[in-house]
């Protein structure tokens, strides 16, 4: 352990101040010739050149749908809504004028102030329908635009497949593989029906 | 009468509070001082300016709701937090972890505890008036770290990467390399950040027999981690308890002479050279293999039914700070009957006091600096 | 600071027309605003986590000096924007009051984090604020926990174009018998006392997630303690504060 | 573990031969909450155990009574946990305070103290650790009574007043009500029942 000026440990008095300002002028002049991850200036130009952007990363949920707006994955069984640690989501389930209530929300609003950016929502969803957004640029001047009605929420399953691709494909690949066996079930019960 | 009558009388003490809004303590700790002169006679830590009530919020959320809260608690380093009370949860609960969500573990853990100490070591740089320029090269390092951290837990700081049983998703491959790089080149940092700071005059000038902790004092103050181990007291909780195969790895534990604030210091930097050397045993030997338990697996899809035995459990893991203690008690429904959180940054602070009362007023912010309190740890 | 839309006089093309001559015209607003908005001071003060990220966007990689807002002045009497970074609990309130009332005018807040706008994750506690807007006006919200450096830049730039947005004649920090000194709560037995400013923030009409939810955490909501009483039952010894 | 804690029943019998204990799980329940102290010094000093490092120290509400929780371990002899209860009611909820012994308990008998409200009776100053002193209540029991803070009552209004902030005339009314009707603002459970 380097103690007070042990006789041996530096030559003289100011030498461990000048082997400092070595480091520091090595890495000034490393600044100008080097690359980013080896000593260069790593700053990033933050409106023109936006960081990398990772695959997993999670900022806020929105809601996927395939063809329509009107018609998204989700089926408001409200799951995600008791699993939020955060309770910030909030499901009503659309009901027809007879009251029958339909597989599709009615009112799907996130509190985008409340959020955590946990991620459980996207873990407990059965139907594959919520998934952690990567855009990030949503401050906003008054606290009432950051309610997120469902309207705001729904986007697109190619804008999924533009941000997240290996997840996207992955999820696009269980759908498929569950409607499959669902019509070759279907199918099967018609043939046993048709005996 | 009190000190403080006795003082008015003959008006030669002042009182002082630093904080809580204060540019060195570190977030919002107040610290009631009083000064004779330069010297402080008195020194009372005021604490709660962040106190969020993690215990009753976590009574009222399910348990893998609360891993989320977990990364708040100690916001420099989430994964270690992660890590204790999984541990915890899973003691409860008695389920295992295969080998590769292990080996994930340990290397998480130990990149976190390079980032805490790195940042550490910044931080008490800048309060030792070398505003921000060791700060910054911490931070560089931190950010290659953290840029690994969002590729594969999703988030930079509040990673909620841990599960009951193994980890939330697999390490995959580009994200080992870039942990592979890093361990690769961190040692080349630790030099650079040691010949910039050890034998630097200004700082062995003011940090040697400044803020001495007594081995026994520290031992009966409950103080743990790198501070405890800087007075010179062998106690490892990865070496004592053996959680989580850290058996498998061999490092050395660092430890200090005198307890004043150059060994707390340096034997960060010697712990991070520690770290380094446990990252590349365990990058080398991660073995393949699930990364979450099978029987836990579907827990990842509903955790609603992860309803524990009624029990009680206590697990502890070597915090970078100290130790971190979780201790559970469970009534069989899916929300923990009282969760109570043994943080170190607390535990840490009742020496404070000893190791302030004589010291100059300058010197309190480094004793402070170098115990390396976080506040969201302190006051839950 | 309300966001009052400036229209400057000068026609755009007139304008573009007389910098081909090089000769350029500007309006005495445009200098005013450009000067304040490209050095904005912040005050030195992070409470928690989102404090971290505040100092991450101050460090090399995602550069604040780029923004002009470097130097994080310790003292609010030099600063002019206060970025409220982390969560303000009920104790820490009254103080992060008086430093707002304390900085001097034109003075600008940001609530960074989902705590400082809303309370966050920890909204339904006994001791946390929900959101800092209910006692000091908040210019920018900057949603998320913790929101990435390159969200704290993005509100900093909504808020220069809201500086930009701004003009001497309608600037409310020159008017006569300006009122911006805002009432310090106190620490009363429950909570603060008062527990919101009413003319600073009213609370929404529908409030889904208390109409909803309730609040979280509920009075007696669990009956039955647990017993932890070994399984195997030990000669039982006769304990009346024994649990059921 | 059950062995371990075994041998420290019966050492802590013989050394003290009228003592009540109670094996719990694998923790050790002492009835008679006054014998802490004796048990504690006894632990500490033995060379049997050498338990000098209190670890934590947890206070929790069981309906029925309170309990602290003391998780003991030797730096010495690095053995694992040894785990001390102690009961009592709710009503006048006093435990002997470990801080002469341990300087680690102070700040946690001082938390534990402010959010239950057990008075730890030799401690050198028990204040509250986190909340500020004019707090009535602890927060952490389970009858915790917690104010809404979205209405304002009638002691907000008359501040407000006090400071010259003008009231909307709604929120005066409301706080009017609630003060004839003698009741707080308190945090109700939902009214409308949640579906789905």
């Amino acid at each position: 352990m380097k103690h007070f000026f042990k006789k041996g440990s530096v030559p003289f008095w100011g030498f461990g101040i000048l082997s400092g300002l070595g480091v520091t002028l090595k890495n000034f002049i490393d600044s100008y010739f080097k690359k980013p991850d080896s000593g260069g200036v790593t700053t990033i130009q933050y409106p023109e050149e936006k960081s990398a952007d990772f695959e997993a990363a999670r900022n806020f949920p929105f809601l996927v749908y395939d063809e329509t707006p009107e018609k998204p994955r989700c089926v408001a069984c409200g799951i995600c809504e008791r699993e939020c640690p955060v309770k910030c989501i909030h499901v009503v389930m659309a009901k027809d004028e007879a009251g029958k209530p339909l597989r599709k929300p009615a009112v799907f609003d996130i509190d985008y102030e409340l959020c955590m950016n946990c991620g459980n929502c996207e873990e407990v969803c059965p139907f594959h329908s919520i998934f952690m957004d990567h855009d990030y640029e949503i401050a906003s001047y008054d606290r009432s635009s950051l309610l997120r009605p469902m309207s705001k929420l729904l986007k697109s399953n190619d804008y999924f497949h533009k941000v997240r691709p290996v997840d996207a494909g992955k999820t696009d690949a269980v759908i498929r593989a569950a409607q499959e066996k669902k019509a070759a079930a279907t199918k099967q019960k018609d043939s046993a029906g048709g005996q | 009468m009190t000190l403080l009558d006795e003082i008015k009388k003959d008006g030669e003490i002042l009182e002082i509070n630093f904080g809580p809004q204060h540019p060195s303590t570190h977030g919002v700790f107040r610290m009631r001082v009083l000064l004779e002169g330069e010297t402080v006679r008195e020194l009372k830590p005021v604490m709660g300016y962040l106190h969020r009530n993690q215990e009753q919020i976590a009574e009222n959320t399910t348990y893998a709701g609360i891993v989320g809260f977990t990364d708040r608690m100690d916001y420099i380093n989430a994964l270690s937090n992660n890590f204790s009370y999984c541990l915890t949860a899973e003691k409860l609960a008695s389920i295992e972890v295969p080998e590769r969500a292990a080996y994930i573990r340990i290397i998480m853990a130990e990149l976190a505890r390079l980032i805490n100490h790195s940042a550490a070591v910044g931080f008490l740089l800048n309060d030792l008036g070398s505003f921000f320029t060791p700060l910054l090269y911490a931070l560089r390092e931190r950010e290659r770290i953290l840029d690994v951290f969002e590729a594969v837990t999703g988030s930079r700081m509040m990673c909620n990467y841990f599960r009951f049983g193994g980890v939330k998703r697999d390490l995959d491959e580009d994200s080992l390399a870039a942990i592979k790089t890093i361990v690769r080149k961190f040692p080349r940092f630790l030099d650079e950040f040691e010949t910039l700071l050890t034998s630097n005059e200004i700082l062995c000038m003011r940090c040697q027999n400044v803020g001495v902790l007594p081995a026994d004092l520290a031992v009966n103050a409950g103080i743990t981690g790198p501070t405890l181990r800087a007075s010179g007291v062998n106690y490892d909780i990865r070496k004592i308890d053996r959680y989580g195969l850290y058996d498998r790895f061999d490092f050395k534990v660092p430890l200090g002479k005198k307890g004043d604030v150059y060994d707390r210091y340096y034997i960060r930097i010697l712990e991070m050279r520690e770290s380094v050397k446990i990252l590349e045993q365990a990058l080398q030997a991660l073995p393949a293999g699930d990364f979450i338990h099978p029987k836990t697996a579907p827990l990842l899809r509903n955790p609603r039914n992860f309803k524990p035995p009624v029990g009680e459990a206590y697990g502890r893991t070597e915090s970078p700070k100290g130790e971190l203690g979780f201790y559970l008690v469970s009534d069989g429904t899916p929300q923990p009957w009282r969760c109570h959180v043994r943080a170190p940054s607390l535990i840490n602070l009742s020496a404070l006091e000893a190791m302030c009362l004589g010291q100059k007023i300058a010197d309190i912010m480094i004793i402070l600096g170098s115990i390396d309190i976080v506040l969201g740890e302190t006051d839950r | 600071m309300k966001y009052t839309e400036n229209n400057s006089t000068i026609d755009p093309s007139l304008r573009d027309e007389m910098t081909k001559q090089n000769v350029f015209v500007t309006t005495l607003d445009f200098i005013y605003n450009w000067g304040r908005r490209s050095s904005i001071w912040p005050m030195q003060f992070g409470l928690a986590c989102c404090a971290i990220e505040m100092i991450a966007a101050a460090a090399a990689r995602y550069d604040i000096a780029r923004f002009g807002a470097e130097l994080f002045r310790a003292s609010p009497r030099q600063a002019d924007l206060m970025i409220v970074a982390g969560t303000v609990t009920k104790k820490m309130a009254p103080n992060v009051v008086r430093l707002f009332n304390q900085m001097a005018e034109p003075k600008y807040v940001i609530a960074m984090g989902a705590c400082a706008v809303s309370g966050g994750p920890f909204a339904d506690g006994y001791n946390v604020l929900r959101g800092i807007d209910r006692f000091i006006p908040v210019d920018v919200y900057i949603p998320g926990c913790p929101p990435r450096p390159e969200v704290l830049l993005h509100g900093l730039m909504q808020l220069q174009k809201k500086i930009d947005s701004q003009s001497i004649q309608k600037a409310e920090w020159y008017q006569k018998g300006l009122k911006r000194e805002f009432p310090i709560p106190e620490l009363g037995p429950h909570g603060l006392v008062p527990k919101f400013n009413p003319e600073v923030w009213q609370p929404p009409e529908t409030d889904n997630r208390a109409k909803h939810y309730g609040h979280v955490i509920r009075i007696g909501k669990k009956t039955k303690a647990p017993n932890l009483e070994p399984a195997v039952s030990a000669p039982p010894s006769p304990n009346p504060s024994a649990g059921a | 573990m059950p062995s371990m804690i075994n041998s420290l029943k019966d050492a802590l019998e013989k050394k003290f031969p009228g003592i009540k204990l109670r094996i719990l799980r694998d923790s050790l329940l002492l009835e008679d909450p006054q014998d802490l102290t004796r048990v504690a010094q006894h632990v500490k000093e033995s060379p049997a155990f050498r338990l000098d490092y209190l670890s934590s120290v947890t206070a929790s509400d069981f309906l029925d009574y309170l309990e602290t929780i003391y998780h003991f371990y030797s730096m010495e002899k690095k053995s694992g946990p040894w785990v001390l209860r102690v009961r009592v009611p709710r009503e006048n909820a006093r435990v002997p305070s470990l801080t002469p012994l341990y300087q680690s308990a102070e700040l946690q008998e001082r938390e534990a103290y402010d959010l239950f409200g057990i008075l730890y009776e030799g401690h050198p100053d028990l204040r509250r650790l986190f909340l500020w002193e004019g707090f009535e209540g602890h927060p952490l029991l389970k009858n915790y009574e917690q104010e809404n803070a979205d209405t304002l009552e009638a002691r907000d209004v008359e501040w407000l007043e006090a400071h010259g902030v003008k009231v909307p005339e709604t929120m005066k009314k409301n706080a009017a009500e609630l003060k004839a009707s003698g009741k707080r603002a308190l945090v109700e459970k939902p009214t409308e029942p949640r579906q789905a």
